[in-house]
């Protein structure tokens, strides 16, 4: 492992195996679960069963509920769709690409952000379905003999969305299981209730951490983690497919593979963060996610950030320099038309704000870092809003042109799945280890094998 | 060969560093049937007892054809064989664009192949195993390290094997009943 | 410690397989299910007002068709007799019998008879049975042996997979016009073969592509176009 | 036949005809008699088992009043219920419901089932008949055609007659005679009426007053004028609301009689229009002008004529004139003047200075240079005098004869209908009137708000009030009977075109309501108990005495009108000297006048007439030309104005005019004349129906019989208040924002045309650019499509009614139009361009452009948009999972989709009236324009039974065939002589946004203009 000359340890000193796991384990396996974590369940899934209402007035009455129209016939379903996937980006990324470049730091934090990443492709999973005119029928976008003698039609990017993001799914599932499983067995074995026993013992298959299923092991993990990162890279790629391959000016743009993953991976991380900072607050884990991580994170989304800034910079350049009439009009439009004031808000949230983070005092502050999250991810959402909406609204004829306005249903859709997400989230860190133990442990002086 | 109602004897280490240390000793000693247990990956425990290449990258490899190959075959099979239909004037084997569910597929199969295979070739799920009998193997998922010889190997002898384990210098020394 | 009993791992590894097993198992009786006569009432006799028996009025008294489906040869609609071609025979015959007592009362009280429809395609797909007759394909192609069904109840599933199975291969049930109305048409055979235009077949396949020519049948690539049948 | 709980007569009774066999009814009444009149479809109705239908056949008043403009109604619910059945109807893997199938008794023998048969009949509106063809289905009227051999239509129709459909169909009309609102037989009714007809006979009917619309039926004329013989003292009021009393008093100022003034247009090289709207629906012989204008509009022709438009509002006529001159209304009659002294032919004035004199000598030589080929046509709402001079300047210029023609009136009855209406509300308040028969008109929503009409009715007691209308409307309330009214397509009748040929007006279905029409309510009151066809037979058995009546008849129906029935031209000498003095002659300057005293303009509107079409929905929906509005009647006022008052579009104001106030939204209005603003009549209804009542703003209530059309002093003041205002075109300008402008209207001068001819051409990527090989649409028989002349084309919205019907496509009410979720699959997109206080107009058609490279299929995940192989982009509605993809990728945005359930699915009239050759579509799926395929389908169908290939021009879309200016060519354009590939081939020839490299199979011929060369510079 070869450590960057930093200040700040992954882990702090003092620790041995025993400490590592009881303090993580002891997470799950301290009785009484705590009130706060009752309340915040609580409330995540009271907002949750509100998404649900209205999904179900969705179903009774159809999708007109929402604020849809023609031209604009995708508004916040797709917006929170490409949202939610980009936020999915960062566990596997942190999890598989750090994982190959051999970024040690990773582990304290790689199982709570896979776990983020399941939550996040489930809740992104489900607009696609829900914006259908008739979602009953979403099945039809599998390629499954029926009666029709009919098949799906793999031009359509939106066929290759069902693959890239079931794929994505599964393979971020197997990947985050695996990493549990030695871990599963640690609660097994810790645990003195007989039910946790069993069904930890069951998850767990049987582990006993033999010489000859570690090496197995490692080389399952490593070769998943090859393929994941290029699956991690393709899933935005199509996902901005969708709006590449169109003509619609704003959409079809070359540009926007690249950007899209950028923003993917800088929302992505933005997400971690808000996670990260609370949980290791109220769990006390400062020791396994320390400052360096904070840094390091925060680095990533200058970064991925500043690859983002480049992108919108192309996007008006071309809408200028292409000399096209329609591209130079969304430029227009984008700065002067109705939904300017949101623009220039994206600017400030995706571009102006992050800057602080040149500020190294301001890397390692918690709380800053915690509200610069959370300015970027509104910033995103914006950023596919304008995407999404501003393209649309005026296209090729005038005549065309409309305005979208959200309904109360599409709000309570969104805030709906953030409901579900956070409901996730807490079950996640109750009842599973929030950070990967096993991988821990290899972090410990101690792991090394001292020539004889 | 003689049938013994034992399964293994197995030996408790403090460290990596001892695993590693009495797994060579004990491979060198010409013991083959060993096994060695520890709460986390250790590089050099493999190497130790004798276990050198493992098959999961060819399951892999061929998951990852099989996904690729089926994948555009589908696609194929679909748009040119089946139900060829004019679509917006592309021609019916527009393989450009194929090309993304072929990789989404290979990258399917390619993963499955991997979990999958490793879970089989480590002959998981496994709940029941003897080595549990032993009470303090249950520090083996946390912080304790141990060394095992199966009581099929040829040179398996409850004695001269406790004996010689104990020149190991183990923390402790269990009969693993089978 | 010890958690699980031997026989677990024996049993884990069946749920695997069976759980794999029993999913195939369901989506196998799915699609059977979508193919059976409980959706498509393929085989299933309608209950009608009155009895009326094609195998009688066809098979035995050889009744035309188009005597009581008029506009089958003009129309997309073959035509539901009304009750008038009823009495037609039976003001004279049978004029009495109970069963005939719904065609009398809605001959006298002009109250039309309430048949179940038998054939029945759902209302976006638009079937024309002109052009079907017109290209060749004969009634029981479709309608299978009428003169044999004491009850009426249709044939075939009418699922698009049926229909695709003849517009992406019509050679295989087309037949000379003379013979579309006939019952018991037989394909060409060596022990039964066909003559048209001069030219013997024995065999459908060869017919059907000669007829496919001869009626000017549109290319599969046409007949299998959405809007054929949808609109 | 059979009624099905599901969408729509199934497949089982569709089908276009290869040849409109028209036939007369004659057996076919001999049919529906034999099943007792309306049992006839009753029993079908109660056969499909609908408890809607028997509620409604009860109920007394319309339930769930405007609910369209409110999406959770009461039938809102209803509609939810109504979609589990669309799923089923439209999902695959469901079971099929079990459906009976429901076969005639007798079956007639001319019945096909399955083919509709075509009935000659005519439409009438204010007394002009429009010749119709009703295309009928087992005798269900489904759509309504032109009738091509009929001079006044040419196979053209209009807006109103193409909705009649909807109207007959309405579940909202009338449905039963009611005594106070009690529900009564017709026999009650003779009873009633018996006792006071015996008592007037005494005094001579000197109680009796009839008031009706305008009359033109030789037949109801007949009828009423014996009914004055019987009762000497009785007298015939006459009113509409939109009337022709100043081309009346025109006519007797000029010549000292009525006379009707028929324009031969396609003579016309210079036309000159005061304030004449002759390009659209309701202004009488539109369907024959538009065809004849559009005829010598033509670049190529050489012979193309020119049109100088003065008007007092953005008018479609306007739009199309090659020189537009936007003038308050008021001064248009000065303008007369200067202009008629200018030809020297009145002595008026000639003072006027500047631009306007300019322009005015310009037309004037243009006009002197055209002598006999030019005419000058003078607007309704014009008062007399300007009428007068109009028929001098065309006699001055010589146009009589060739480009005018003068004859009878139309109106059997020519008198001044305002004076009527005085003189019928003088003798009400005095107590003369003991019985008062009103016929159709709705005089207590629609008269002049000084007659106080309402209150006359009300309070004069009257002892027996008899309302006969088609519905239960603000005057039948204040009746004591009322009558439901046959609807035209119901009963039988005779009717006048606008050049006096008669047609019969024959039935197609027998009164869904067992309405009476107003023959035979006039012959009861007569006396007599004859039905319509007797009376209409036996009146022309007079006319026609002799052996062949039979022959005659027939004929006469089959055609759809009687020979020999056209007015015969009349010599007539205008007298130049007797003009009454000007009422006023300065052009004020348009900054100094204030908003106190603007001048206000009272219109018909544009798609619900005066009011009476209020609960059409298609009507309600049809974005009227100019504005694009639905739904309601904003006050149009010009630019400037809005600048000077601040005021947008939406903005409330309040309109006083002599004492009474009315608040209402504005409209801005490119090209409307400053200090003027223009108000639409025939909203705010009280009692229309579900559609009509509530929407927009009761104009009448300022309308005064003195001033009916336009008058000085209304003043306006901004409430700060706003109104939502449903537009389907938010946008009306190709120039963008930004300043850029795009090429989606292109037009040209005659002059640059024929120095450029191919200025509109714009160079199509070259089908090598990209990495697919192109797709061989040659070796198909056919490959469909369609050009569209924007040369002919007059924005007179018929297309879009006509693929309505013929396309089944929902009405979705205010609410969701505001949303943008209109559903028309064909739409007229109306652009103006450069001075904002007088721009062009230009009208681009827009439906599907059927592209070979279809953005839109591409997209589709599940394949429910692809191409057929004759080039249709077919739209598979039962594959369809909404995913709204294909819409956004469409650059033309013609998709359209349903975003929740619009089609009513519970309605039995709806059912009935639907074209069972066209899936009702349901919630969640897309549509688009298809080309009309299931006429396609038809017709290749019936050529390929008769061994032949389908005929140029026998094939044609809904919207081309009762196009009246014929703008919209549709055909094979693999055959190189078709017309459409003539067209094609023309220089005009281009594709919208060609350089997207779509490859529509849509095509527009670019505009040309021809402006007098003089005036440009």
């Amino acid at each position: 492992m070869d450590e960057p000359r930093q200040s700040a340890p992954v882990i702090e000193p003092g620790h041995t195996f025993a400490t590592v796991t009881d303090k993580i384990s002891s997470i799950v396996l301290t009785r009484p679960t705590s009130n706060g974590w009752f309340v915040g369940f609580g409330l995540a899934f009271l907002v949750f069963m509100g998404g649900l209402y209205a999904i179900g007035y969705l179903f009774v009455r159809g999708v007109g509920i929402w604020g849809v129209n023609i031209p604009v016939g995708w508004g916040f379903a797709i917006v929170n769709f490409v949202w939610w996937i980009g936020i999915g980006h960062a566990g596997t990324l942190i999890s598989a690409i750090l994982l190959l470049l051999r970024q040690s730091w990773r582990n304290s934090i790689n199982r709570f952000a896979e776990a983020m990443t399941l939550f996040a492709v489930s809740c992104a999973g489900l607009f696609p379905i829900l914006h259908l005119g008739r979602p009953w029928l979403a099945y039809w976008l599998f390629p499954y003999p029926n009666t029709m003698n009919v098949w799906p039609q793999f031009r359509s990017p939106l066929v290759w969305d069902v693959f890239a993001v079931s794929t994505y799914f599964t393979i971020s599932l197997l990947f985050w299981f695996i990493g549990l499983i030695p871990d599963l067995a640690t609660l097994r074995d810790r645990s003195e209730n007989r039910a946790a026993r069993i069904i930890y013992g069951m998850l767990a298959m049987g582990w006993r951490g033999s010489a000859r299923h570690w090496s197995r092991y490692e080389t399952a993990y490593l070769l998943l983690a090859g393929l994941a990162t290029p699956l991690v890279l393709s899933v935005h790629t199509v996902v901005s497919f969708d709006f590449a391959i169109s003509i619609i000016p704003g959409w079809h743009t070359t540009i926007f593979p690249p950007y899209f993953v950028a923003g993917a991976i800088y929302s992505g991380f933005a997400m971690v963060l808000m996670l990260a900072i609370p949980i290791r607050k109220i769990y006390g884990l400062e020791d396994f996610i320390t400052d360096r991580h904070l840094n390091n994170s925060a680095m990533v989304m200058l970064a991925t950030g500043l690859i983002v800034a480049y992108g919108y910079g192309i996007e008006a350049f071309m809408g200028w320099y292409s000399g096209n009439r329609y591209d130079s009009f969304l430029l227009w439009n984008r700065l002067h038309g109705p939904y300017a004031p949101l623009y220039y808000l994206l600017l400030i949230c995706n571009i102006g704000i992050p800057q602080v983070l040149w500020i190294r005092k301001l890397r390692t502050s918690p709380l800053g870092l915690f509200l610069v999250s959370g300015v970027i991810l509104v910033g995103m959402w914006l950023e596919r809003f304008i995407i999404v909406v501003v393209s649309l609204h005026r296209d090729f004829l005038t005549s065309s042109w409309g305005m979208y306005y959200p309904t109360r249903w599409d709000w309570l859709t969104y805030i709906g799945t953030i409901g579900l997400f956070l409901s996730a989230m807490f079950l996640f860190v109750r009842i599973l280890p929030m950070i990967s133990i096993f991988e821990m442990r290899t972090l410990l002086p101690q792991a090394e094998v001292k020539p004889e | 060969m003689k049938r013994t109602p034992i399964y293994g004897m197995m030996a408790e280490f403090d460290s990596p560093s001892d695993l590693v240390a009495a797994a060579r000793r004990t491979y060198e000693a010409g013991y083959q049937k060993i096994d060695a247990y520890s709460p986390f990956p250790i590089e050099e425990l493999a190497e130790a007892i004798g276990f050198h290449s493992n098959a999961v990258p060819l399951v892999v490899l061929i998951g990852g054809l099989i996904g690729c190959l089926s994948g555009y075959a589908l696609q194929y099979w679909i748009s040119v064989i089946t139900y060829p239909i004019n679509v917006g004037g592309r021609p019916l084997h527009s393989w450009p664009a194929f090309i993304v569910v072929t990789f989404e597929m290979t990258i399917l199969f390619a993963g499955l192949a991997a979990v999958l295979g490793m879970l089989a070739l480590n002959g998981l799920p496994m709940p029941y195993h003897p080595v549990f009998n032993v009470p303090r193997f249950a520090f083996a998922t946390k912080d304790r390290f141990f060394l095992m010889i199966f009581s099929t190997d040829p040179k398996f002898n409850p004695v001269d094997t406790r004996r010689f384990l104990e020149g190991l210098g183990p923390r402790s020394i269990s009969e693993v009943p089978s | 410690m010890q958690i699980f009993h031997r026989s677990t791992n024996t049993i884990s590894r069946a749920t695997i397989f069976g759980a794999i097993f029993v999913i195939a198992m369901l989506f196998w009786a799915a699609a059977e299910v979508q193919r059976s006569p409980y959706v498509t009432y393929a085989g299933v006799a309608r209950p009608q007002p009155a009895p009326f028996s094609h195998q009688h009025h066809v098979g035995g008294l050889g009744i035309d068709c188009r005597y009581c489906h008029t506009s089958v040869e003009v129309s997309s609609f073959a035509g539901i007799p009304p009750t008038r071609t009823c009495m037609n025979c039976h003001a004279q015959i049978w004029t009495g019998a109970p069963m005939l007592e719904p065609v009398r009362e809605s001959f006298s009280s002009g109250k039309s008879l309430i048949w179940n429809r038998v054939n029945d395609l759902p209302d976006f797909v638009y079937f024309n049975h002109s052009i079907h007759i017109n290209k060749g394909v004969g009634c029981n192609t479709c309608h299978g042996p009428v003169d044999r069904m004491p009850l009426m109840y249709n044939y075939a599933s009418l699922q698009m997979e049926w229909c695709l199975n003849c517009h992406r291969a019509p050679e295989k049930n087309l037949r000379p016009r003379d013979q579309v109305f006939n019952m018991r048409y037989e394909e060409p055979s060596s022990a039964k073969p066909i003559m048209v235009d001069g030219k013997t077949y024995t065999d459908q396949i060869s017919l059907g592509r000669d007829l496919v020519t001869k009626y000017k049948l549109r290319t599969v690539a046409d007949i299998t176009s959405c809007s054929t049948c949808h609109r | 036949m059979k009624m099905t709980s599901s969408n729509h007569n199934s497949p089982s009774i569709d089908v276009c005809p290869s040849k409109k066999n028209k036939l007369d009814l004659e057996t076919a009444r001999a049919h529906l008699a034999e099943t007792q009149g309306p049992e006839y479809w009753r029993s079908l109705e109660e056969l499909a088992g609908s408890p809607e239908f028997q509620e409604m056949l009860h109920r007394e008043f319309p339930k769930g009043a405007s609910e369209w403009l409110d999406s959770v109604s009461r039938r809102g619910f209803l509609k939810l219920m109504g979609a589990s059945l669309a799923m089923a109807g439209m999902t695959a893997c469901t079971k099929q419901p079990l459906e009976p199938i429901v076969p005639y008794v007798r079956q007639p023998e001319e019945v096909i089932p399955g083919r509709p048969m075509f009935y000659a009949s005519a439409f009438t509106l204010s007394g002009y008949a429009s010749p119709i063809l009703v295309e009928s289905q087992l005798y269900r009227p489904t759509k309504i055609e032109g009738n091509e051999q009929h001079p006044a239509s040419l196979g053209g129709t209009d807006i109103f007659a193409q909705a009649s459909i909807l109207g007959m169909y309405d579940p909202d009309r009338s449905q039963t005679i009611t005594y106070l609102g009690d529900v009564r037989t017709w026999g009650d009714f003779l009873n009633a009426i018996h006792g006071p007809l015996i008592a007037q006979k005494a005094v001579q009917g000197a109680g009796i007053r009839i008031l009706t619309q305008t009359v033109s039926s030789p037949t109801l004329a007949d009828q009423l004028r014996s009914l004055l013989k019987i009762y000497p003292q009785a007298k015939w009021h006459v009113y509409e609301p939109i009337n022709r009393d100043n081309v009346l008093e025109g006519a007797k100022l000029a010549f000292g009689q009525p006379v009707e003034t028929q324009y031969k247009l396609e003579n016309a090289d210079v036309i000159l229009s005061l304030d004449a709207d002759f390009l659209y629906a309701g202004f009488p012989g539109f369907t024959r002008y538009a065809r004849d204008f559009a005829k010598r509009r033509d670049p190529d022709a050489g012979n193309m004529n020119r049109l100088y438009a003065v008007e007092s509002t953005m008018s479609s006529t306007g739009a199309k004139a090659d020189h537009r001159l936007p003038l308050p209304a008021t001064q248009i009659e000065t303008l007369a003047r200067a202009l008629a002294s200018q030809l020297s032919v009145a002595s008026g004035v000639g003072g006027l200075q500047g631009k306007m004199a300019e322009h005015l000598a310009g037309v004037a030589r243009d006009l002197q240079a055209h002598r006999g080929s030019s005419v000058v046509i003078a607007g309704d709402h014009q008062p007399p005098v300007v009428h007068a001079l109009a028929h001098a300047m065309n006699q001055a210029l010589g146009n009589v004869g060739r480009t005018v023609v003068y004859t009878d009136p139309v109106d059997a009855n020519p008198i001044n209908q305002t004076e009527s209406l005085k003189d019928l509300v003088a003798d009400m308040r005095s107590g003369k009137v003991d019985l008062l028969i009103i016929m159709g008109v709705n005089p207590v929503y629609d008269s002049p708000a000084d007659l106080a009409f309402a209150d006359a009715l009300k309070n004069s007691k009257i002892p027996l009030r008899v309302h006969a209308g088609p519905y239960q409307d603000e005057t039948a309330e204040l009746c004591h009977w009322h009558i439901n009214e046959a609807h035209y397509l119901e009963a039988w009748g005779d009717t006048r075109a606008y050049d006096g040929t008669v047609s019969i007006v024959q039935p197609l279905i027998a009164p869904l309501y067992g309405g009476k029409s107003f023959y035979e309510l006039t012959a009861l009151v007569a006396g007599s108990e004859a039905t319509g066809h007797e009376i209409v037979q036996a009146y022309w058995q007079k006319q026609h005495p002799g052996s062949d009546f039979d022959a005659f008849w027939r004929r006469s129906l089959h055609n759809g009108w009687i020979e020999g029935t056209a007015f015969e031209p009349k010599q007539v000498k205008p007298t130049t000297s007797n003009f009454s003095a000007p009422r006023h002659t300065d052009f004020s300057d348009p900054r100094n006048t204030d908003q106190k005293n603007l001048e206000i303009n009272f219109r018909r509107d544009p798609s619900i007439y005066d009011g009476r079409f209020a609960n059409n929905g298609w009507l309600q929906e049809l974005p009227k030309p100019m504005t694009k509005m639905t739904w309601d009647s904003p006050v149009l006022i010009a630019p400037a104005l809005a600048e000077r008052m601040s005021l947008k579009s939406e903005d409330v104001v309040e309109l006083e005019l002599n004492g009474k106030k009315l608040t209402a939204p504005v409209w801005v209005q490119a090209g409307h004349p400053d200090n003027s603003v223009t108000v639409f009549l025939g909203y705010g209804r009280r009692r229309a129906g579900r559609a009509g009542t509530g929407a927009g703003f009761d104009m009448y209530s300022l309308r005064n019989s003195a001033t009916p059309w336009s008058v000085t002093g209304v003043a306006i003041r901004k409430t700060g208040a706003t109104y939502k205002l449903a537009s389907t075109q938010g946008y009306q300008s190709m120039e963008t924002p930004d300043g850029g402008s795009r090429p989606l209207v292109r037009s040209a001068s005659l002059e640059e045309y024929h120095k450029e001819p191919n200025f509109a051409r714009e160079e199509e990527p070259p089908a090598a650019l990209t990495l697919y090989p192109g797709y061989d649409y040659k070796k198909e028989p056919y490959a469909w499509g369609m050009a569209i002349d924007m040369n002919a084309c007059v924005g007179c919205n018929n297309c879009i009614v006509a693929c309505q019907s013929e396309n089944n496509i929902a009405v979705v009410g205010k609410e969701q139009v505001v949303r943008g979720r209109h559903m028309h699959w064909l739409r007229v997109d109306t652009y103006y361009q450069g001075d904002r206080a007088n721009p062009r107009g230009h009208f681009q058609p827009v439906p599907c452009m059927h592209c070979e490279n279809a953005p839109c299929e591409v997209v589709c995940p599940v394949g429910a948009t692809v191409h057929s192989t004759e080039g249709l982009n077919d739209m598979v509605y039962n594959r369809c999972v909404g995913t709204r993809y294909c819409s956004n990728n469409c650059p033309y945005k013609v998709r359209r989709f349903n975003f929740l359930l619009f089609q009513d699915w519970e309605t039995p009239q709806y059912k009935m009236m639907r074209n069972p050759d066209v899936t009702v579509r349901s919630r969640g799926v897309m549509e688009k324009c298809t080309y009309c395929v299931q006429r396609i389908n038809e017709h290749r169908i019936d050529a390929e039974r008769e061994d032949r290939k389908i005929g140029d021009g026998e094939l044609q879309t809904a919207c081309q065939q009762s196009c009246p200016a014929k703008a919209i060519i549709f055909g094979n354009i693999n055959n190189p002589n078709s017309k459409v590939s003539k067209l094609k081939a023309n220089a005009r020839n281009y594709s919208l946004l060609a350089d997207l490299n779509t490859r529509p199979r849509t095509t527009y011929l670019a505009e040309i203009r021809n402006p007098n060369p003089e005036l440009e510079r």
